[in-house]
C-alpha cells in the first residue's frame, strides 16, 4: 500500500487534480476581475476549464516524474536510464515510470482493458435503453448523447492503448532488440495518455457532451454542453501519445533489427506495426489542428467553421468559415486511424496462422506490402465519410474510386490467409480460435465496406446502423479479437504461466457468435432505416425484435470479456509454470526464457533464415543465445 | 547501423569553408526572399511564389538542416 | 506478478551492455527520430495551409488574402532568416569546438528569434498598436491567428531549446564527436524557419488583398 | 495431386451453392430494403442488388475454403509433424491482386454512372425550400408562397428539387423510402435575405449562399418520414417530419386547402413508447386546417422496467 500511494500513478493523478483545481480557481477569479469578461455565476467557466485542463496535464507530467530525466538533460546532466524495480517489489514497476518496453507494453495492455471495460459499460447502458422503443431509464436525449459520445472516444482511447500494448511489447522482442529506440519517449507516450483519459472521463461528469466522437462543427462549436471542451482536449492530448509512439516504433524497426534480419525477414507483425506507426506519426497532427480549431472557435471566437458572418465583414469581401473544412481535416486523420487499429491486428492474424497451421505464411512479401498498401491508400480515402455532404461531385467520385481500391490489398490478405490455412495441420487452442474468429468477423466488416463506398448506396446507408455494424465488425475483427488472440498467445511469455484453456474456449464461444448476432442485426436495422446516434426509435420501423436481440448479444459480449479477465487474473496466480515453447513456435522470443529478461535476450541474436519455414526440415530462423547455467 | 567514424578533419582552413558555405547559402536565401517580395507585389502568381518557396526550402533542407546525413549516416562535417 | 524476470540497477558501469545501442548508434537513431518528428509536423502545418487555401478564397476571384502591412512582414522574415544563418554557424562552430563563435552565434540566434517573436506578437497581432485584423475577423482573422500562433508556439519552444543548448555549450557539454544537442537544436530551428518560408508567401503575398474594415 | 483435385472440386461446387444461398437470404430477407418509393430508389436498388451479389460471392469464396479447411485439414491425433512447405505462388498472388482491381474498376464505373443517374435533373421540377432547425423541419413552396410546417406534401410522379438550409447546426435530410440523403448546412437565418421563409426578401446572391440541393421523383402514394441523419443535439432522435405523396388530384385539392391529409398509418397502429410518440405526433402540427388524428388508446403498459 505504501508503495502504491507513493507510485508515479498516484502522484501524477494527485498532481493533476490539484493543479487543475488550483489553476481553475485562479483563472476564474482573475477573469471575474477583468471588466467586459462575463463569467457565469453558477456552473463552469469554459475558458478557465480549457486552460486549467492544459495546466493540469503539466501538473500530472511533472509530479509523476516522466519528464524528470529530460529536465535534467536540459540542465546539462546526463542521467542514466534506470532499469529494474529500483529496490521496490516487482509489481510496482507497473504503476511507476519505467522505461522497459515490456513493462510499458503491459501498462498499455492493463490500461487498455480497464478503459475497454468503462467503454463497454457505457455501451451496455445505452444498449439497455435501446432494447425497446421509448425512453426507458434515461431522462433526456442529452444523457443518451453523452453516453454514446463517451463510448466512442473512450473505446478509441482503449484501442490506441491496445495497439500500444502490442507494438510495445512485441515490436522490440520480435526484431531482437533490447528496447525501443527512445525508451524515455516511450514512457512519455504511455504516461501522457493517463491524464488525457482522466480529462475525457471527467468530461462525462462535468456537463457531458452530445457531439459524438466526431465533434462536427457547427454543433460542437455551439453546443451548450461544455464537456465538449474536455472531450476535445482529451482527444488532442491522446494525440501526443500516438505521434510519439508511432515515430518511436518506426525508428526502432529501421535501426534496431537483429543482425541478419533484412526487412523481408522481419516477423510480419512488425511490418504491420510499422505501417500503422507511419500513419500514427503523421496524420494525427491534422486532427490536432481540427480539434484546436474547434477549441479556438469556442473560446476565442475565431470563425473557422460557421458560414455566418458579420454583415460588415461580408460586405467588405472577407470570407466566412466553412464546416466542411473540419470534416476534411478531421477525416484525413480519423480514417487512417482505423487502419492504425486494424493493421497491427491483421499483423497478429498473419503472425499466428503459420504457427497453428504448421505451414509457412503464404505470400509473405505480398502480405507485408499489402500492409503498406493499405496504409498509403488509407491516406487518400478520407472524404468517403462525406459522400452526403455538400462536397461537389467532382470530389466525391475520386474518393469513391480510391475507397473501393482499399479492397485490393485487403483481399490479398484474405486470400493469403486462406492459402496458408489450406492443407495445414490445424490445431485449435484459444489463440487460434480467436484468429479464425477475427477472420470471420473482419470478413463481415470487409464485405460491408464497398457498399458504403459507392455513392448511390451510401446515400441510403450513410449515418445509419449499417455503418455502426460495419465499423464494429471491422474494429472487432481487425483489432479486438486479434488483441485477445495475442493476449492468450503471449500470456505464457509475459507471465510464465498458462491461462486456463477451457475458460478461454468458453470466452470464444460466447463472444464470437454474440458478435455476429450484434453486428449483422445492426446492419439489418440500418438498412431498414435506423439512424445512428438516436436515443429512441420509432416502432414504425418494425425493428423491436432485432433491437432486443442486439442488446442481448451485447450483454453476452460483456460477460465473456469478464470471463477472460477472471481467467487471466486467476492464471497469473498459479504456481505451475508454462512450458517454454507451448506453441512450438519458431519465433525467437519463444527460444528465450519466460518471462523475458530485462534486455529480452542475453546476447544479440542472429537471424539466419526465413521466419515462417514450418515444414522445412532443418530450417532455422534465429540463433538465440541460451541462458547460462547461473 | 552507422559505422562511419571519420577521422577528425582538424584545421581551420576547412572550418572557414564550412562557415563560408553557410554564409553563401544565407545570401542566396536573402536574395530569393527579396525576389519573392517583389514578385508578390508586382506579379502575384501563386505558382511562381510556391516555386520560390520550394527553392528556398530545398536550400534550407540540404545545407542548413543537412538532410543528407540521414542516408550518409555521418555526423561530422 | 512480474512479467519481466529481473531487472538490475547496476548495469551502467563501465562495460557497455551488448544489447543496448552505443552512443554513436543512439545519435543516428535520434537524428532519424527528429527528422520523423519534423515530417510529422509537416502535416500539422500543411493542415493549416490547407485551411488557408480552403477558406481564403472567393468563388469568382480565387485566392484572397487580408490586406496586411507588408514592410514589417518582410523585415521579420529577414530577421528569422538571419537567425537561421547564425544557427548554422553555431552548429559548425560546435562541430569544430570553436567556443567563441558558438557563443556569439547562439546569442545572435536567440536575439533574432526573440525579435521575430516580439515582432509577430506586437506588430502583426497588434498588441498595443493599430491593426485591423482580430481573431474574430471572419476566416481571415481565424486562420491568420492560427497560422502565426502555431508558428509562434514553435518559435517559443525553439527559443527555449536555443537557450538551453547555448548554456550547455558554455558548460562545455558538447564535443567534436558528440554535439548532438546542438545539431538537434539546429534542425529544429531551421525547421521552424522552413515553415515560415511557406507561411510568409501564403499569408502575405498570394491572392487578392482584401481590406478588413474596423469592427 | 488427385487428392488436392478432390478438395478443389468440392470447394468449387460449394462456392456457387453458398453464393446463391447467401444472395437469396440477404436480398429477399436479411438486408431487404424498404419499399422503393422514388425513381431514384429503383436506380440505387439496382446498385444495391449488384453489391449483394458481390457480397454473396466474396463471402462464399472466403468462407467455403475456410470452413472446409477447418473441417478437413485438422491435425490428426498424435501427428506432431508440420504441414507441407508451401510458401508462395506468384501467379496466384498476381491473380488475386489483379482480378479484384478489374472488379473494383467495374464497380467504380457502375457507381459513377449510377450516381450521375441519381442526381440528374429532370424537366418540370417543382422547387421546394426546406429549412432544418433544432429539431424540426419547415417546408416552403415558393411557387405558391405557402409555408408548411413539418409535413412535406408531394405529388406522385412529379420530380422535386429541394433547396435546403439549416438555421443552426448541420442536419441531414433522409427519407429511407426515397433512398437519397443530403447534409444541410447552417446559414444566417436572422438575415432576412438568407431566410427562405422571408418570401420576396429572400435573395442569397450577394452572400455567395448556396443552399444544398437534392432531387428525386416520388412514385408511390403514401406516407413517409423525413429522418434527420446527422447528430444535432438533444432531440436529434425525434427530428422527424412526415412526407405525404399524393395523387395529382388530391395534391391539387391540398394546395386549394380542400384536402385533409390522411392519418399516418404507422402512427395509428403503433404501440409507441411515450417520448417517441409525442414527438412524432408533434410533427402533425396543425397548419392550414389540417387536424391530427386523435391519439390511439394506449394499451396499458405492463411492467415498465
Amino acid at each position: 500500500m505504501k508503495y502504491f500511494l507513493t507510485s508515479a500513478l498516484v502522484r501524477g493523478l494527485v498532481g493533476q487534480i490539484v493543479t487543475t483545481w488550483l489553476s481553475y480557481s485562479l483563472i476564474r477569479s482573475f477573469r471575474m476581475t477583468v471588466e467586459g469578461w462575463t463569467v457565469p455565476e453558477v456552473g463552469l467557466d469554459e475558458p478557465a476549464v480549457v486552460l486549467a485542463c492544459i495546466i493540469g496535464l503539466f501538473g500530472f507530467l511533472l509530479s509523476c516524474g516522466v519528464v524528470t530525466d529530460w529536465l535534467k538533460m536540459m540542465a546539462g546532466h546526463k542521467p542514466h536510464l534506470k532499469h529494474g524495480a529500483q529496490g521496490r517489489p516487482g509489481w510496482t514497476r507497473y504503476v511507476n515510470i519505467d522505461v522497459n518496453h515490456k513493462v510499458i507494453g503491459i501498462q498499455y495492455g492493463l490500461n487498455s482493458i480497464f478503459i475497454l471495460l468503462i467503454g463497454g459499460l457505457l455501451a451496455i447502458l445505452f444498449r439497455l435503453e435501446l432494447a425497446m422503443p421509448g425512453l426507458q431509464f434515461l431522462q433526456s436525449g442529452d444523457q443518451y448523447n453523452t453516453l454514446f459520445s463517451a463510448h466512442g472516444i473512450i473505446m478509441i482511447a482503449a484501442i490506441f492503448a491496445g495497439v500500444g500494448a502490442m507494438t510495445n511489447y512485441l515490436g522490440p522482442v520480435l526484431i531482437g532488440a533490447s528496447d525501443m529506440a527512445f525508451p524515455r519517449l516511450n514512457a512519455f507516450s504511455y504516461w501522457v495518455g493517463v491524464p488525457s483519459a482522466v480529462i475525457l472521463l471527467a468530461g462525462i461528469f462535468l456537463g457531458g457532451w452530445d457531439t459524438g466522437w466526431v465533434g462536427y462543427p457547427t454543433h460542437s462549436t455551439t453546443t451548450k454542453m461544455i464537456g465538449v471542451q474536455m472531450f476535445l482536449l482529451g482527444f488532442y492530448l491522446n494525440g501526443f501519445s500516438s505521434i510519439a509512439s508511432g515515430l518511436n516504433m518506426v525508428v526502432t524497426a529501421v535501426y534496431m533489427r537483429a543482425k541478419g534480419m533484412s526487412y523481408f525477414r522481419m516477423p510480419i507483425f512488425v511490418w504491420a506495426a510499422v505501417a500503422a506507426s507511419i500513419l500514427q506519426a503523421t496524420t494525427t497532427q491534422t486532427v490536432g489542428v481540427a480539434l484546436t480549431m474547434v477549441v479556438a472557435q469556442r473560446t476565442l471566437g475565431m470563425n473557422f467553421f460557421t458560414p455566418i458572418l458579420d454583415p460588415e465583414l461580408l460586405a467588405a469581401g472577407v470570407p466566412a468559415g466553412d464546416p466542411i473544412l473540419f470534416q476534411h481535416i478531421f477525416w484525413f486523420y480519423s480514417h487512417p486511424a482505423v487502419y492504425v487499429w486494424i493493421l497491427p491486428g491483421l499483423g497478429i492474424i498473419s503472425e499466428l496462422l503459420p504457427v497453428f497451421t504448421r505451414k509457412p505464411l503464404f505470400g509473405y512479401k505480398w502480405i507485408a506490402l499489402s500492409s503498406v498498401g493499405i496504409a498509403l491508400v488509407g491516406m487518400l480515402v478520407w472524404a468517403h465519410h462525406m459522400l452526403t455532404s455538400s462536397m461537389p461531385p467532382t470530389w466525391k467520385i475520386p474518393f469513391m474510386l480510391s475507397t473501393l481500391l482499399v479492397a485490393v490489398p485487403t483481399g490479398v490478405k484474405f486470400f493469403s490467409w486462406l492459402a496458408t490455412i489450406w492443407e495445414g495441420k490445424m490445431r485449435f487452442p484459444t489463440p487460434m480460435l480467436f484468429v479464425l474468429g477475427s477472420i470471420s468477423v473482419f470478413l463481415l466488416g470487409g464485405l460491408s465496406g464497398p457498399i458504403l463506398g459507392t455513392i448511390g448506396t451510401d446515400m441510403h446507408l450513410h449515418d445509419t446502423y449499417f455503418v455502426v455494424g460495419h465499423f464494429h465488425a471491422t474494429v472487432f475483427g481487425g483489432f479486438v479479437f486479434p488483441f485477445f488472440a495475442a493476449i492468450y498467445y503471449w500470456f505464457p511469455k509475459m507471465t510464465g504461466k498458462m491461462y486456463d484453456e477451457l475458460l478461454g474456449k468458453i470466452h470464444f464461444w460466447i463472444m464470437v457468435p454474440g458478435f455476429w448476432v450484434m453486428s449483422l442485426l445492426q446492419m439489418r436495422v440500418g438498412v431498414l432505416g435506423m439512424r445512428r446516434r438516436i436515443a429512441d426509435y420509432g416502432p414504425d420501423l418494425g425493428i423491436q425484435v432485432e433491437q432486443a436481440l442486439i442488446t442481448v448479444a451485447t450483454l453476452a459480449i460483456g460477460w465473456s470479456v469478464l470471463i477472460m479477465i477472471y481467467n487471466l487474473v486467476s492464471s497469473v496466480r498459479k504456481t505451475e509454470l508454462a512450458p517454454e515453447n507451448p506453441w512450438e513456435s519458431r519465433s525467437p522470443e519463444f527460444l528465450a526464457p519466460s518471462p523475458l529478461p530485462e534486455f529480452n535476450y542475453l546476447a544479440p541474436i542472429e537471424v539466419v533464415g526465413e521466419p515462417y519455414d514450418y515444414g522445412l526440415e532443418g530450417a532455422t530462423y534465429a540463433v538465440v543465445p541460451t541462458p547460462a547455467g547461473d | 547501423m552507422s559505422d562511419h567514424s571519420h577521422p577528425e578533419k582538424a584545421g581551420s582552413a576547412i572550418d572557414r569553408n564550412v562557415y563560408r558555405k553557410g554564409f553563401n547559402t544565407f545570401l542566396v536565401l536573402a536574395v530569393l526572399t527579396v525576389v519573392e517580395y517583389f514578385v508578390g507585389l508586382w506579379f502575384p502568381s501563386a505558382v511562381l511564389l510556391i516555386l520560390l518557396a520550394i527553392a528556398k526550402a530545398a536550400l534550407v533542407l540540404n545545407i542548413f538542416m543537412g538532410i543528407t546525413k540521414l542516408w550518409r549516416g555521418g555526423d561530422h562535417h | 506478478m512480474s512479467a519481466v524476470a529481473h531487472g538490475h540497477d547496476d548495469h551502467h558501469g563501465e562495460l557497455h551492455n551488448p544489447m543496448e545501442p552505443t552512443r554513436q548508434e543512439q545519435i543516428v537513431m535520434n537524428r532519424f527520430g527528429l527528422w520523423l518528428f519534423c515530417f510529422s509536423e509537416v502535416f500539422l502545418f500543411a493542415a493549416l495551409l490547407a485551411a488557408r487555401f480552403y477558406l481564403w478564397r472567393d468563388p469568382d476571384v480565387g485566392a484572397l488574402r487580408p490586406d496586411l502591412p507588408q514592410a514589417p512582414a518582410l523585415i521579420f522574415t529577414c530577421v528569422l532568416l538571419v537567425s537561421s544563418f547564425f544557427m548554422n554557424r553555431a552548429e559548425v562552430a560546435a562541430a569544430n569546438e570553436d567556443r567563441a563563435t558558438f557563443n556569439f552565434s547562439m546569442a545572435s540566434t536567440f536575439v533574432m528569434g526573440l525579435i521575430f517573436l516580439v515582432g509577430v506578437i506586437v506588430l502583426e497581432w497588434g498588441v498595443g498598436g493599430e491593426t485591423h485584423i482580430l481573431p474574430t475577423s471572419g476566416a481571415f482573422g481565424a486562420v491568420f491567428f492560427a497560422m502565426t500562433g502555431m508558428h509562434a508556439i514553435h518559435v517559443i519552444t525553439g527559443l527555449i531549446f536555443v537557450a538551453i543548448v547555448w548554456r550547455n555549450g558554455n558548460l562545455g557539454n558538447y564535443s567534436r564527436e558528440d554535439h548532438w544537442g546542438v545539431e538537434a537544436c539546429a534542425i529544429y530551428w531551421h525547421f521552424v524557419d522552413l515553415v515560415w518560408i511557406f507561411f510568409y508567401p501564403a499569408i502575405y503575398l498570394i491572392g487578392l488583398a482584401v481590406h478588413i474594415p474596423i469592427h | 495431386m488427385s487428392k488436392n483435385a478432390k478438395h478443389f472440386s468440392i470447394v468449387g461446387i460449394l462456392i456457387p451453392i453458398v453464393t446463391a444461398i447467401v444472395y437469396y437470404t440477404i436480398s429477399t430477407f436479411f438486408f431487404e430494403l424498404p419499399e422503393a418509393a422514388s425513381a431514384e430508389a429503383s436506380i440505387i436498388d439496382d446498385l444495391f442488388n449488384g453489391h449483394y451479389i458481390l457480397i454473396a460471392f466474396l463471402f462464399a469464396i472466403v468462407v467455403v475454403p475456410l470452413v472446409y479447411s477447418i473441417s478437413v485439414f485438422r491435425q490428426e491425433e498424435g501427428d506432431e509433424t508440420d504441414a507441407p512447405h508451401i510458401h508462395e505462388n506468384t501467379t496466384l498472388e498476381i491473380a488475386w491482386t489483379v482480378l479484384p482491381i478489374f472488379l473494383v474498376i467495374g464497380f467504380g464505373i457502375w457507381g459513377v454512372t449510377n450516381y450521375n443517374a441519381v442526381i440528374a435533373s429532370e424537366p418540370d421540377e417543382i422547387t421546394i425550400y426546406v429549412q432544418g432547425y433544432k429539431w424540426d423541419w419547415t417546408f416552403y413552396y415558393p411557387d405558391h408562397d405557402y409555408k408548411s410546417d413539418q409535413a412535406l406534401v408531394l405529388q406522385e410522379d412529379v420530380p422535386v428539387l429541394l433547396e435546403m438550409q439549416s438555421s443552426d447546426v448541420i442536419h441531414a435530410f433522409w427519407v429511407p423510402g426515397f433512398r437519397v440523403k443530403q447534409d444541410v448546412y447552417p446559414y444566417d437565418t436572422e438575415n432576412q435575405a438568407l431566410n427562405f421563409a422571408s418570401g420576396p426578401d429572400y435573395d442569397p446572391e450577394p452572400y455567395h449562399f448556396k443552399p444544398q440541393v437534392m432531387r428525386f421523383t416520388p412514385v408511390k402514394e403514401g406516407v413517409y418520414r423525413v429522418r434527420c441523419a446527422e447528430i444535432c443535439g438533444t432531440s436529434h432522435y425525434s427530428m422527424l417530419a412526415n412526407v405525404f405523396v399524393l395523387s395529382p388530384s388530391n395534391y391539387q385539392a391540398w394546395l386549394a386547402g380542400d384536402y385533409l391529409l390522411p392519418p399516418d398509418p404507422n402512427l395509428v397502429n403503433s404501440q409507441p413508447g411515450e417520448g417517441y410518440y409525442l414527438d412524432a405526433l408533434n410533427d402533425f402540427t396543425i397548419e392550414n386546417g389540417f387536424t391530427p388524428p386523435p391519439p390511439p388508446e394506449l394499451a396499458p403498459v405492463e411492467d415498465e422496467g
